[in-house]
């Protein structure tokens, strides 16, 4: 498949169907979609500013799919990571994955989340009543990706 | 080539005074020199005394990687995406 | 949300829809979808008839829900389960949770079809060249189920 | 009411010589007890020896459970839906 980092939305449906198309090998298919909450550390952000660094964005995850095809039976892998400016509900992330095992389509679709969360040059930067503030990387997202190492 | 592009995101990018720049880099050496370097300029360079991570080549390495002249280092805040 | 056992087919775009809607608390979206494979232990198979046994099958879903629901922080979930008759690459399963945390999301829809696995009362009969054949548990799936216990 | 309803399922539902009945049961006993009524009524229903799991209620119970007068019994192969 592919991975793209693009400003626009994107359309579950269409990326489910474009996973499972033609495709009667792989009876699991896994998504994730991360999506904008309205409340972070206790404040009510009312948007999100997400920076990228172009080019190092689209080989990080190229690197995560690979990564998840050398551990896991993955049929169709396909990564979707939108930057610019977000409202509350708004989409950001996609991952999407099958596989003939349940059990790879899950590890995988959760190793590749975990790892971009520490790896892909991403950043967030929250804008609440008080101001904008630089969103800070959380401990817990440090233990989740090292599980997988 | 006998520099390096140098180009910092995110909170440091809004925090140095300079969010990318050539830097003179005629010979190969450490990412841990070249921050160093960066750093010798003055108090303004303070932030990247914290965690900072570093991507050569837009790929990430730790500070005892290799720095070519031409390369292009990049530094930045731990990540938060997703 | 809901469990549902139905014959005819949903739609994952209604459903992920349906999770999300009104849903500005959950960052978190997993879904997991099950589909008829073309090929099981070295056999083609043409088809495939899934029995139930209606009411308990309501009951046993509806208790994956609370009890996933007990054990992670959760926003909605949705379970349906067809029954009938299916051809290669159909929809059999869909599980759909939301939750403000990543890994919450991604443990309890794992567990929810681990657990429905080997506790909902479903089974499988193939229909392959050779004739039909029931489908044996898989000392596999049992052992999914008891990592959650 | 002094009988149980019994519904078998899948395998056992194909195999058994019938799918499901009433049978005599006026005072509690184990779910062991009334499977091994069952298989006591010959050959025909050998198919009740194998790993078979069983509901009460439509809740899955274990061999030792015990069945009231009026309760719906299920008898099946492990389940393999999902």
């Amino acid at each position: 498949m592919a991975v793209r980092v693009q400003t626009n939305d994107f359309s579950v449906s269409d990326e489910y169907a474009a996973l499972v198309h033609n495709n009667t090998a792989d009876g699991a298919v896994v998504s994730f979609v991360g999506r904008m909450r309205d409340m972070n550390l206790g404040s009510t952000v009312h948007g999100l500013l997400l920076e990228h660094y172009p080019g190092m964005t689209e080989k990080a995850l190229a690197d995560l799919e690979d990564h998840a095809r050398q551990r896991w039976a993955l049929g169709h892998v396909s990564i979707i990571h939108r930057v610019g400016e977000f409202r509350a509900a708004d989409q950001i992330v996609w991952v999407g994955v099958t596989s003939p095992h349940r059990g790879d389509a899950f590890a995988a679709c959760e190793y590749i989340m975990d790892t971009l969360k520490t790896t892909a040059p991403f950043w967030k930067k929250e804008l609440t009543k008080d101001g904008a503030r630089w969103v800070d990387a959380r401990d817990e997202d440090t233990q989740r990706a090292e599980r997988w190492q | 080539m006998n520099s390096v592009r140098i180009l910092f995101f995110a909170r440091l990018r809004e925090t140095l005074p300079q969010a990318e720049l050539e830097w003179p880099w005629a010979s190969p050496g450490s990412v841990g020199d070249l921050k160093a370097q960066l750093r010798a300029q003055g108090d303004a360079w303070a932030a990247l005394d914290g965690n900072i991570l570093c991507a050569v080549n837009q790929t990430m390495v730790k500070l005892d990687a290799i720095v070519q002249p031409g390369d292009e280092v990049a530094f930045f805040p731990p990540v938060t995406g997703g």
